[in-house]
Order: C-alpha cells, then structure tokens, then sequence
C-alpha cells in the first residue's frame, strides 16, 4: 500500500516537473506583440476590464481572418500595477522579440513604460519598438513627454471636463455653481485645473476646489458638508475606486441635492457597490450601449458573449487601440507588419470605427480623438450595469470634434527621417 | 571570536570552505552575460539590488534585532537623490559617474541618522510603529512635493558616459551593479567583524547590559540605523540608476514589504540569509507573474511555510544541515525524503486547487460555459485540461492531499502537536508519532 | 455652529468606527503582546462574510454570522498556526500575523475577484435620523456609532465583572502570575483571540455597508488601527476609544482647515525658509497623516500611550 | 589589573535622597557615604527600598529631590552609559550576559569600552594588543581561562554568574555595585561566589544588596540597614548584629 502510494506520487509529481518545465519553455517562446497590463495588485480591477478589452478585440481581429492573413495572439504580462514591474515587463517584452507593447493601467506605469521605450528606442534606432497606452490619462503623456513611438488612446482630464460640462449645460442640468473635488496627484491636480478653466466658456462659477490625499480618506463626510455650504449644484471629480464610493456614500447619505460629474464611475463593482447613491450621477465615457442604438448592442453581446463582462470604461479604449493597430498593420506592407516605424507612420493616418463615431490619432501629439458619451445613472436605463437595476442614460453624445482639446504645442515630436 | 583564538590550521580550512563556494558564485556571477538574454540580465541587475537591499535592512534586525516595516523610505530616498545627482551630470556637473550609489548612500545615511535617533528611542513593536510613523509622514511630504520629486510621473534622466565607460547598454549596468552590491555586502561584513559589530550584537541581546558597560546605546542605535538606511539608500540609487528614473511610488509601501518578506524568507540569522531571499522572490516574481495571475497568493503561502516550518529562513536550514553533517551525525535520508515527497505532493495540489478556483470564478468562464454550452469547460493547469468538476479532477486533488498529509504525519506536526521543524528532520530527531 | 457639530459628530462616529476594528486588537495585543497584523483582515473577512450570508439569512442574520464565522477563523488561526510559533518569540508571532494578511487578501482576491462586492446599506435602513441645520445626519451612520457604543460597554462590564474578564485583565497585567496561578493560559489566550477576531468581523459586517467590501478593505484600515492601539495604550479599552474618537474628531476637522504650509512659515516668520513647491500644500490635503504625527508625538513624549502603565 | 583609580574623599555621598512614586514615598531622606575600599552590604525588609535605593544610584531611576555624588561629581539622573564611563558598575539580580558570544567576547566588550573604543570599525593600533591582553589577563586572574571559548549561553549558572561580576570589574570601576550577586545558588556555590567575589573586587569600593547573610558577613565590611525608607542604622557587621533596633526591625534576634 504505501510503496504503491510512493511510486504513485513519483509518477505524479514526475508528470508535475515536466509540465511545469513545458509551461516556463513555452512562456519564453518569442511573440511580437505583448500587453502589459496589471493583473495583480491594488489595480488589478482596472487590469480586469483592458484584459477583457484585450481579449474580446483580438479575438475579432482574428474571426475576421487575423492581419494580412496571419492570426494575432499576444501575450499579457503582468506588471502588479507598479512602475517597477512595468520597466522590468518592458525588457522581458523587447528581450523577446516584441516590437509593438500595448499597456494598460495608470499613468505612473506608463510614464515609466513611456520613457523606458524612448530610450531604448534613442539607444537602437534600427530596432525601435511601438508603444500604445490604452488607459493612461495624464496629460504629460502627449505634451511635454511625448515621443514618435508612443500613442494614447484615452482621454485625458481636458477632455473629460469639457465633454462633462458641455452635456450638461447644453441640457441645462449643470447650474452654474460647481464644485470640484480631486485626488491630490497628477491626475486630480488636472482634473481641478480643467473644471476652473472652463468656468467661463460655460458659463458657472467654481465655488470650491478641494484635493484631498489619495485613498487615505476614509470619511468624506467633512468634506460634504464644505460642499453643502458651498450651495454647489453640481460636483465634478476625476475620483476613482474607493475615493469616488465613499464621496459619493457621504453625499447620498447626507441627503445632499448636489449631482456628481464623474469619469470612473462605470468601471466594474461601483455602482453595485454605491447602489442607490449612485443614481442621478453623470459619467463621460466611450461607450453607453443605448446611445449607439442596434450598432451599441450588439457590440454590448459581442463582448459580453467573450468575455462574460460588459465593455465599460477603459476596456473599450483597449477594444479602440486595437483596432486601430490592426487597420494600421494591414495598411502596411506585410514585410513591414512588424516595423514599428512603418507601423507608427500608418497609425498617424489611421481612423478606425467605432459605436458612435470613428476614431482616430491627432498626428501632432499621437492623442486619441473619440467620441465620448455622457450617461446619467438611471434604473430607467435600458441596458443595466454590474447586475443591479442601474444603467446608463444618456444624456449626450459627444462626437469626436466635440470632445477633442487642441494641443498646445508642448509636445515637440522627433520625427523618423 | 577574535581570529588570533583560531589555530592557523582550522582557520585556513574554514577558509577554504568559505571562500570557495563564494568564488564560484562570483565566477558565475561575472560570467554569466554570456548565457543571458536581456532579460534575464535585467532580472539579475534587479537580484543585486534586491539583495543589497536586503542586506543593508538586515543589519537592523539580524544584527541589532530591530524590525523596520517602513524602510521603503531610506531605499527610496536614495533612489531620489541619486537621480538628482544623474540629472546634476547631465546638466554638466562634473560628478564622476561611477560613483553615483554612494549620492544616494549618503543622503539616505543622513536621513536615517534623523530618523533613527527618533525610532531607537524605543524597541520592539514600538519601534516598528515608529518606522511607519516615519515612512507615511516622508511619504505624505514627498507626494506633494512634485517641484523636488516629480510625482508620480516621476524624475527621469540619462546615465552620462565616464571616461571610457559609457554605461549605455545594460552589460555595463549589470557589472556596475553587481560591483556595488559585492562593495556593499563586503562593507557590511566588515561592520559585522569588527569591534562595532560585537557591540551591536551586544544591543540585541542584552541593551542594559551593554548600557552599563559604558556605550550609549542610543547612540549606537541611530548609527546602525543610518548605515543600514545608507545601505539601503545605495540599492536604491542603483535602481534609479538602471531604470534612469524615479517616481513617488517607490515610497509606498510595497518596498517596505518586499525586503521583510525577502528577509524573512532567506533567514535574518545568517549573514548572507537574505541574499538567498532576495535572489529566490525577485526571480520568482520575474517569472512566474508572468505564468500565473496568483503568483502573490503563492508567494504568501511560500512565506507562511517558511514562517511556521522553518523559522530561521531557507539559510538557516542549509546552516543547520551543515552543522549536522559536519558534527558527523547520521542524517535520517529517509525521514528527509518522505518530508521532501510530502511537502512537493501538496505543493502540487494546492497549485491545481488554486489555479482551477481562480480559472472557474471568472467572468469569461462563465460566457466561455454558456458558449460552448458545457457546465464545466475544461481548465489548463500542469499542460493537461482538467474538467474541474470531474469525479477524476477532485479525487486526484483529495488524493494528493490526503497522500501529503500521510506524508507528513510525522514530519510537519500536525495542529495538536508541537511544532517540528524540517530542521528536525535534516538533523535526525523524528517527530513525536515516529 | 451647525457646521461644527456636524463636523464633530462626523468624527465621532467615524472614531467609534475605528474603535470598533482597534478593541479586538488591543486587548489581543495586550495579553499576549502580539501586535496582530491579520486584526484588519478579520475585520475585512467580516464584511464579505456578511455579504455572502446576508442574501440567505438577511442583513440583521449576516450580522450574526459574520461575528461568529470571524470568531471561528481567529479561533483556527490562532490553534493551528500563532500557536506553533510561539516558542520562537513575538518577532515570529508578528511576522505569521503578517503572512496571514498577505494570504487572507490573497485568497479573497481569488474567490471574489479585485474589485469590491454589492454589500451595502439596506434600503430599509436608509432614512434620516435627526437634522442639524441643513444637514440631515443618516441613520445608518448613528447604527454604526452605536454598536461601537454596545460593543464598548458589553467588552468593558465582561473585564469588570466576569470571573473570565478578571483573568484577562490579570493576564494582560501580569501574563506568567497567571499561569502560576494554576489558570489554562493557552485557551485563554485562545478565546480571546477568538472573541477579539469576532468583535474585529462584527465591525466588518457593519462598516463594510458603508465601505466599499473589496480586497484593499483590510489595508485600508490596517494602520490607522495599529496607530489607535499604540496611541492609546497597551491592552486599554479606553485608551483605544480615547484615541479613536481624537483621532476621529482631528481629521473630521482638519479637513475644514484651508491654511497652507506657506501660511504655517510666514506665521512663524519662516517665510524666506519654505521650501519651493511645498508652502502651497494645504494642510486639510495631508489629514490622512494627522494620526501617524500624533503617534510620533506620543510615542516620543509619552511611550506607554494615553492609558498605558507599562512601556 | 590595574589598581583603581586613587582620590581623596568618599567615592559615593547620598545626601537627602528622596524618591516618591505617585503618593507613594519609597524613601524618605537617605542620607550615606562610602569610604574608598569600603564594602558596604544594604539589608533590610521586603518592601524597605533597597532595590529602588540601588536602582536611583544606578542611574534607572532619577531620584524625587536630594543628590547623589559619585566622588566629587553629581549624578542623580544620569544615563547609565555616564554612570559607568565616570567609574560606576553594577551587576543584575537576573543574569546579563551576552550568550550569542563566546566568554572572552563578553569580558574584550567590557575592555574596550574601558579604553574608550566605543565607535571602532577597525582593529588597528597598539591599543588592540592591550584591550587583548587586558581581557586575556583579567580571564586568568577571574581562573577561567579554561571556559574563555565557551559560548556564554552554554556555561552554567555559577559560571555566568561568575562572568558576569568579571564584566563588572572589567571596565575599571571605582564604585562596583552588586545586585544579589548569589541569588539563586546553592550554599556551597554561594560560599564559592564569596570568596570569587572578595578576590575580584580586592581594593575597591562596593555596594551589594544581599539577603543571604552568610555571604554578607562574609563580603562586608560594613553594613547599612534599611527600614521603611530610611536607614536605621550603619556600622560593623558586629555592631549591627548587636543593635536590638535592627534585631527588632529585621534580623528578629535570629542571628547566630
């Protein structure tokens, strides 16, 4: 019996050290385009919805016969949501052969991601590498750190602000006293500037700023009541996670009017998680499937058949750099498929479909221009969000001409010859 | 034990045996580019850091018995203050480049002088609260001072070539890395030998005592805490000397955990304990993040294990089996490998249960069984499909289980008994049912 | 006025709320001088405990499974794995505490995923209690208030006059008296471990409605409650609530200060001092690190904490 | 050995020494001098204060009013590494020794610091051969050069005990105070203790509380009794054996 146990235990885990040799082999085999995504971490729920992004867009590529024939199948790293795991998925990315990196997360990573590319790229220019960061939205990226290989496909701060308060004032739900409430960091620091410059083209007066230490916080309610004595109507904030459901916690169960201007709020869990606080909050965001009619819906079973999620917030950026990327590929001649300076330059030019309106790439800076919706969280929304009751009403869609903030010449580009 | 008590015979085998093993890991070490694509380089350049780091935080507790949870604070300032001094270079200052840890070892040296002069005052878990009291309050000033550290999008500057050095590709980086840490953990040995180092020992075992024999303890306690925050604070401008920036993350506190963790799992007893941590995590972390989403779960596991079962660390295992073997008593091989065989089947286990929980709770699990209209589709764990739900999956796993714990019955104690160490085990005692 | 006791309310429910989580830990901490780094992942197990049992047995019924499934965890926690570990010293006791952190948010990543989970106030519970002024103060925020209140007075009267309570306080006084007394130290310390890791789960299920249920709950909270049990004292129940509501009140406030560190140089004369880039900080940005100073402050000034008369 | 440093005067003077915890008044007005090479014994009840006396002259405690003066400097109060750099010594009731290290470890520490090398990273210098010499003669005097590469934590009790009074001569101390140096032994290796001690502390002054009073007529030669926080009385071992105050306070007349 035990010698029996014994052998059967050899044998399983012989079986055991072979495979686990098989799966770190077949890890190393070279691929060419890699995604470096937070799957672990404190941002592996943002990493979550660009890796169903990921998912659903390549595997619509590929049904539609891959890119000059060939399928693509990419492989996701995991950077743990840190700049470091980022630099280190960056050489074991190039060290393998990639030549185009896709990234999703927070700008901290990509800014690291970002300049780890450039140098590289500066060090050996005969073998430049592609960067596109589908969820990064700090501004810098396209202005002052901006380089020819690098491209966003989100928004940033500016954009959201402008495609927030213009809905909302053109449907006159905003009023004309606003209050802007951030995360003291880059990002929020963005978002107040943008809510206090465009006071005056539409037309209210910012009647509080405050930013306030990231994921630190763990009771708002001070900071309602500096809202509620402020008379503001309307509450704008980039706030995202547990900063924006607290806020939006203290505000419902202060019983305070004020509504909330969001740029987070759709991402997976929150509303389930605000539940009835969240009503009546607005959002600006890429994709509400009401608002791109029988075109909206089926992408929202498409992607949901995929992948067993909904397409919201970041995820539908991945789902647009993707497309975008393929269209480029295939502009290309298929020698060059894999050059990243042909495959820049044909980005450049690319426009790509999307539910409600095409998008593109600003050549000048390699911003993103896309339409933007901005929904109202609704129980008579039509498609229903995290399994609750709730959904998306839109208010306003956006085209991309709309939402789009010109560069202001910060970003100075060197070009190939 | 002063060298001159050794009798010129045994200290030149103890020699021989020290040296030895050492040399060969350098020689790999310095030959290693060879066979290593970029990024196994990068990871290694990354093991150095690591490991140095480890090294400078061990003298805190392996030496004076202090644990630090906030020392992410003292890597992280050199890293700045390093980067500060690239960025000085690269506008023309005439610092020499080669030298640009020791920017970062000495800013974190002053840093920690302040900061230690605090955290000594007090021992134990009082003073582990004053090093996150320290940590969070550094963190908090830093965050907002972007005009000084960038924020988050961080400082970023370019390595100025010296002399014939250009230090553009990372071969140059990796060796100059590697010479730093071996600089470093040879400064450290020498701390530990010298009459310094017996004092401190002093402190950890008993601080009163050395009080009365006339040192200021407190004093000797700021000191260490500054060398080991400037050791620290040199790892760290060797990072931002490889990634050519630095941002404000590296003062979370990721970096205070990971360099407990690599302590605690290389052995803070011996001396080069946490090398052999920091080598092990960083590389896992490289590696199997990439293989599995769950690779921190595991990593938690690793750390439990080492916690309960082996409390001085992996090093501390191979130092007792030394000792063993040396002390010429028999080792019970079987003993040994029905511990090895136990502790393997139920590794193997617990990665299938946790790789095909993890697979099955997905949302795309879900739209993968309503799609291809089977309940359970199967999951890829070890190379094979399992049908998760399959009498076959969960017998087998029960199997292991069940044959682990037979296994290590008698080894591993089971939650009634005492604790046995696999250190009992190399060393021969036999658990209390044997 | 209105403002101010708004404010000030704010503070205190939001330090009864810390208190809830700290009690548990101080007393744990106290008696076996373990500073249990897994306290504020029982406290997180709580919350998703009762959002798992909530859907059968109702959110009042998720209450009750909550303290009990928590109590039964800490019980395991602490006869399968502290207990083994003991001999080698309180260093390895803190660092099991510390892996078990680590795991427990771990596992609940794998189970339940990185995101946060629907657990939240039930609608029947969602109405105003009292208004001061303009503001209506939530009942929900006074239930949390007052189980923190019950959970004060029911620990404190079980110390004072149960013959189980007098052991406790003996043992935190005095631990090796005790067993020399002839008392069974280990289930002692078991229980309480227990009954500290189900009051820590109660907490949980009651804050979690509030908080958002996700995996970084634990860390959230973690360090606040170590700063509340080493600002109060050593194993004290009132110094835990004397600290929890400070440090409640301090940062309800703090918020409302607009001053910024330019203004705290130029009131001391310093103006040529500031630093650049720093003196336009405001100080009501960096309330999230009030309680860490005050820590400092205390633990440099009066080691013991505010009610501790052992260092 | 080096002899002790000679002086004029007494080594220790208390003069009014109070110390009150709360409300509580430990001692109340202690007033004491020891002479250069005095042995000095404190005895007493339980709960008369003679370890809070001993704590204040060593430095744990500083006292509530009075002044303590070790020749002719204050140091009531004083940090304890002070204490010992200025002259002062003590030993524990429970044993401190270093056990990681090895016997000769234990007293080269206590050595060093007496030639001042507190700070040194590196052992170059004349003065290194001396603290080695030192260390080396002072293990032969103490005669336990036999045990000198022996793990401390490995010796046993007397043995530590031994080392311990042995660290506490090494730093060259003027005032050497011992706290229950035979507590926890047997009477014969109490009585072994004594002679040790006598042997070690030869030519100096010393302040030891004891209870056992075989090895305090033994060692002292003058003993001072402790009584609710004042000293009832001082003198001879003889003379206190006579004073029917003490006899009536403490020893109940059942002294042989």
């Amino acid at each position: 019996m035990r010698l029996k146990s014994i052998l059967n235990t050899v044998g399983i885990s012989a079986a055991g050290t072979l495979a686990s040799a098989m799966l770190i082999g077949s890890a190393m085999a070279q691929t060419q385009i890699d995604v470096i995504l937070p799957m672990t971490g404190p941002t592996a729920g943002t990493g979550e919805l660009f890796k169903n992004g990921v998912d659903f867009a390549f595997s619509e590529v590929n049904d539609a016969g891959g890119v000059h024939g060939k399928k693509i199948a990419p492989r996701i790293l995991d950077d743990g949501g840190t700049t470091q795991g980022g630099t280190d998925r960056v050489r074991q990315a190039i060290s393998g052969g990639a030549k185009i990196i896709l990234q999703g997360g927070g700008s901290a990573v990509a800014a690291a991601i970002s300049a780890d590319v450039k140098r590289w790229n500066e060090r050996n220019p005969d073998n430049p590498v592609l960067l596109i960061m589908m969820g990064a939205e700090a501004a810098q990226l396209t202005k002052k750190d901006c380089h020819f290989y690098a491209f966003r496909t989100s928004t940033n701060a500016d954009m959201r602000v402008k495609a927030l308060v213009k809905a909302l004032s053109e449907n006159n739900r905003l009023g004309t006293k606003v209050f802007a409430i951030n995360q003291d960091y880059s990002w929020g620091r963005e978002m107040d500037a943008a809510v206090k410059e465009n006071a005056a083209p539409f037309k209210y007066q910012v009647v509080g700023s405050v930013l306030h230490d990231v994921s630190k916080i763990q009771d708002f309610s001070p900071y309602v009541e500096r809202i509620r004595e402020s008379g503001a109507e309307t509450v704008v904030t980039g706030n995202w996670a547990r900063d924006l459901l607290l806020l939006m916690q203290s505000v419902a169960s202060a019983n305070l009017k004020a509504k909330f201007a969001t740029v987070f709020l759709d991402e997976k869990g929150n509303i389930a998680s605000a539940g009835k606080a969240a009503i009546g909050s607005y959002v600006a965001t890429p994709f509400v499937a009401e608002a791109g009619g029988a075109e909206g819906e089926v992408y929202l079973k498409k992607f949901n058949e995929k992948t067993g999620a909904n397409p919201v917030s970041a995820g539908n950026n991945a789902v647009m750099a993707i497309r975008l990327l393929s269209r480029a590929i295939a502009a290309v001649p298929e020698k060059d498929m894999l050059n990243a300076t042909a495959v820049a330059l044909a980005l450049e030019k690319t426009t790509a479909p999307w539910v409600h309106g095409e998008v593109s790439i600003r050549a000048e800076d390699h911003q993103l221009r896309l339409p933007l919706v901005v929904g109202e969280v609704s129980t008579e929304a039509k498609f229903k969000l995290d399994g609750t009751d709730m959904g998306l009403k839109p208010v306003k869609v956006l085209t991309a001409a709309e939402t789009e903030v010109a560069a202001d010449g910060s970003c100075q580009m060197q070009r190939p010859k | 034990m002063p060298p001159q008590e050794q009798s010129p015979r045994s200290s030149a085998r103890v020699t021989v045996v020290r040296i030895l093993p050492i040399a060969l890991v350098l020689g790999a070490l310095i030959g290693l580019p060879r066979f290593a694509d970029m990024a196994f380089l990068n990871a290694m350049v990354m093991v150095c850091i690591a490991a140095l780091y480890a090294m400078g935080y061990n003298l805190l507790w392996g030496q004076a018995g202090l644990i630090s949870f906030g020392h992410a604070t003292y890597f992280a300032f050199g890293a700045s203050c390093t980067i500060m001094t690239m960025a000085a270079i690269e506008g023309g200052s005439s610092f020499p480049t080669p030298l640009l840890p020791l920017a970062g070892g000495a800013a974190s040296f002053l840093m920690g002088l302040v900061a230690g002069w605090f955290a000594t005052i007090r021992t134990g878990v009082y003073f582990a609260m004053i090093t996150v009291a320290i940590t969070e309050l550094v963190r908090a000033i830093v965050q907002r001072w972007d005009s000084m550290f960038g924020g988050e999008a961080g400082i970023t500057s370019i390595r100025m070539a010296w002399g014939p050095i250009g230090f553009q590709k990372l071969l140059d980086v990796y060796y100059f890395t590697l010479a730093w840490t071996i600089i470093g953990i040879l400064l450290l040995w020498f701390l530990q030998r010298s009459p310094l180092g017996t004092v401190i020992r002093g402190i950890r075992e008993q601080e009163e005592r050395v009080r009365f024999l006339g040192y200021d303890t407190h004093a000797l306690k700021t000191l260490v805490f500054a060398i080991s925050a400037g050791v620290s604070g040199m790892a760290g401008g060797l990072l931002a000397f490889t990634n050519e920036s630095t941002n404000v993350a590296l003062y979370e506190g990721a970096y205070s955990t990971t360099v407990l963790i690599n302590t605690v799992i290389g052995g803070a007893g011996v001396f080069l304990g946490p090398v052999v941590g920091a080598t092990l995590t960083t590389l896992f972390g490289y590696y199997v993040a990439n293989l599995t989403y769950y690779w921190l779960l595991y990593m938690g596991l690793l750390f439990m294990v080492i916690v309960v079962y082996a409390p001085r660390g992996i090093s501390g295992l191979g130092v007792d089996a030394v000792r063993r073997l040396r002390s010429g008593a028999p080792v019970r091989w079987d003993l040994l490998g029905r511990f090895a065989l136990g502790w393997l089947v139920v590794t193997i286990g617990a990665i299938m249960t946790i790789e095909l929980i993890g697979a099955v709770v997905q949302p795309s699990y879900g739209a993968l069984a309503r799609s291809s209209g089977v309940a359970w589709p199967p999951v890829r764990v070890f190379w094979v499909s399992w049908s998760p739900a399959s009498p076959l999956t969960l017998g087998g796993i029960a199997l292991l289980f069940g044959l682990g714990a037979v296994l290590l019955r008698d080894t591993a104690g089971t939650a009634s008994r005492n604790v046995s160490t696999l250190a009992d085990a190399i060393a021969g005692k036999p658990g209390p049912g044997v | 006025m209105d403002a101010f006791l708004v404010a000030l309310l704010n503070g205190l429910v939001y330090g009864l709320l810390v208190f809830m989580v700290s009690a548990g830990l101080t007393l744990v901490f106290g008696m076996m001088g373990v500073l249990n780094f897994a306290h504020a992942s029982f406290y997180m197990l709580g919350a998703y405990a009762a959002f798992l049992s909530g859907r059968y047995v109702g959110f009042w019924g998720g209450l009750v499974v909550a303290t009990l499934a928590v109590g039964l965890v800490g019980l395991f926690s602490e006869r399968l794995l502290l207990r083994k570990v003991r001999s080698f010293g309180h260093t390895q006791e803190l660092l099991l505490t510390y892996g078990l952190f680590f795991m427990i948010e771990e596992v609940v990543k794998l189970l339940f995923g990185p995101t946060p989970v629907a657990y939240r106030v039930p609608d029947e519970l969602r109405f105003t209690a009292f208004t001061i002024g303009n503001s209506q103060f939530p009942f929900f925020r006074l239930l949390m208030g007052a189980t923190a209140l019950v959970m004060f007075f029911g620990t404190f009267a079980a110390l004072r006059f149960t013959r189980i309570g007098l052991i406790v306080r003996a043992a935190v006084e005095r631990p090796q008296m005790v067993s020399a007394l002839g008392h069974n130290v280990p289930i002692v310390f078991s229980g309480l471990f227990a009954v500290g890791s189900a009051l820590a789960g109660l907490a949980g299920a009651v804050a979690g409605m509030y908080y958002p249920t996700s995996p970084a709950m634990a860390h959230e909270l973690g360090s606040i409650v170590f700063v509340v049990v080493v600002i109060g004292g050593l194993g004290s129940l009132n110094g835990a609530l004397a600290a929890s509501l400070l440090i409640g009140v301090m940062t309800s406030f703090a918020v409302g200060i607009e001053s910024t560190f330019g203004d705290l140089f130029r009131a001391l004369g310093l103006s040529g001092l500031a630093l650049p880039g720093l003196e336009a900080v405001q100080f009501s940005s960096i309330a999230g690190v009030l309680p860490y100073a005050l820590m400092l402050f205390v633990l440099l000034w009066r080691p013991a904490g505010f009610a501790g008369n052992r260092a | 050995m080096t002899a002790p440093a000679s002086g004029q005067g007494p080594v220790l003077v208390l003069e009014n020494v109070a110390k009150r915890f709360g409300p509580i008044e430990v001692l109340a007005g202690i007033n004491l001098q020891l002479n250069r090479g005095e042995k000095r014994a404190l005895i007493g009840p339980n709960g008369a204060g003679k370890s809070t006396l001993f704590n204040l002259v060593s430095g744990r405690f500083a006292p509530s009013s009075g002044v303590i003066r070790l020749g002719e400097r204050r140091i009531d109060g004083m940090p304890a590494h002070q204490l010992n750099r200025m002259g002062l010594s003590r030993s524990f009731q429970i044993t401190q020794v270093f056990g990681g290290m090895s016997l000769y470890e234990n007293i080269y520490m206590a050595v060093m610091s007496r030639y001042g090398k507190r700070w040194s990273f590196l052992r170059t210098g004349r003065v290194w051969r001396d603290i080695a010499e030192q260390t080396r003669e002072l293990i032969a005097y103490a005669q336990l050069t036999s045990l000198a590469d022996r793990q401390a934590s490995t010796l046993a009790y007397s043995e530590q005990r031994a080392l311990e009074i042995c660290m506490t001569v090494a730093t060259g101390p003027d005032l050497i105070l011992l706290d229950e140096p035979t507590s926890g032994m047997s009477r014969a290796e109490a009585a072994n203790m004594v002679a040790f001690i006598g042997r070690m502390t030869q030519g100096r002054t010393l302040l030891m509380v004891e209870h056992d009073m075989d090895v305090v007529f033994g060692l002292a030669d003058t003993i001072s009794v402790l009584s609710q926080g004042q000293i009832l009385a001082t003198g001879t071992p003889a003379a206190i054996r006579d004073d029917t105050r003490v006899q009536d306070a403490y020893l109940g007349g059942n002294v042989h």
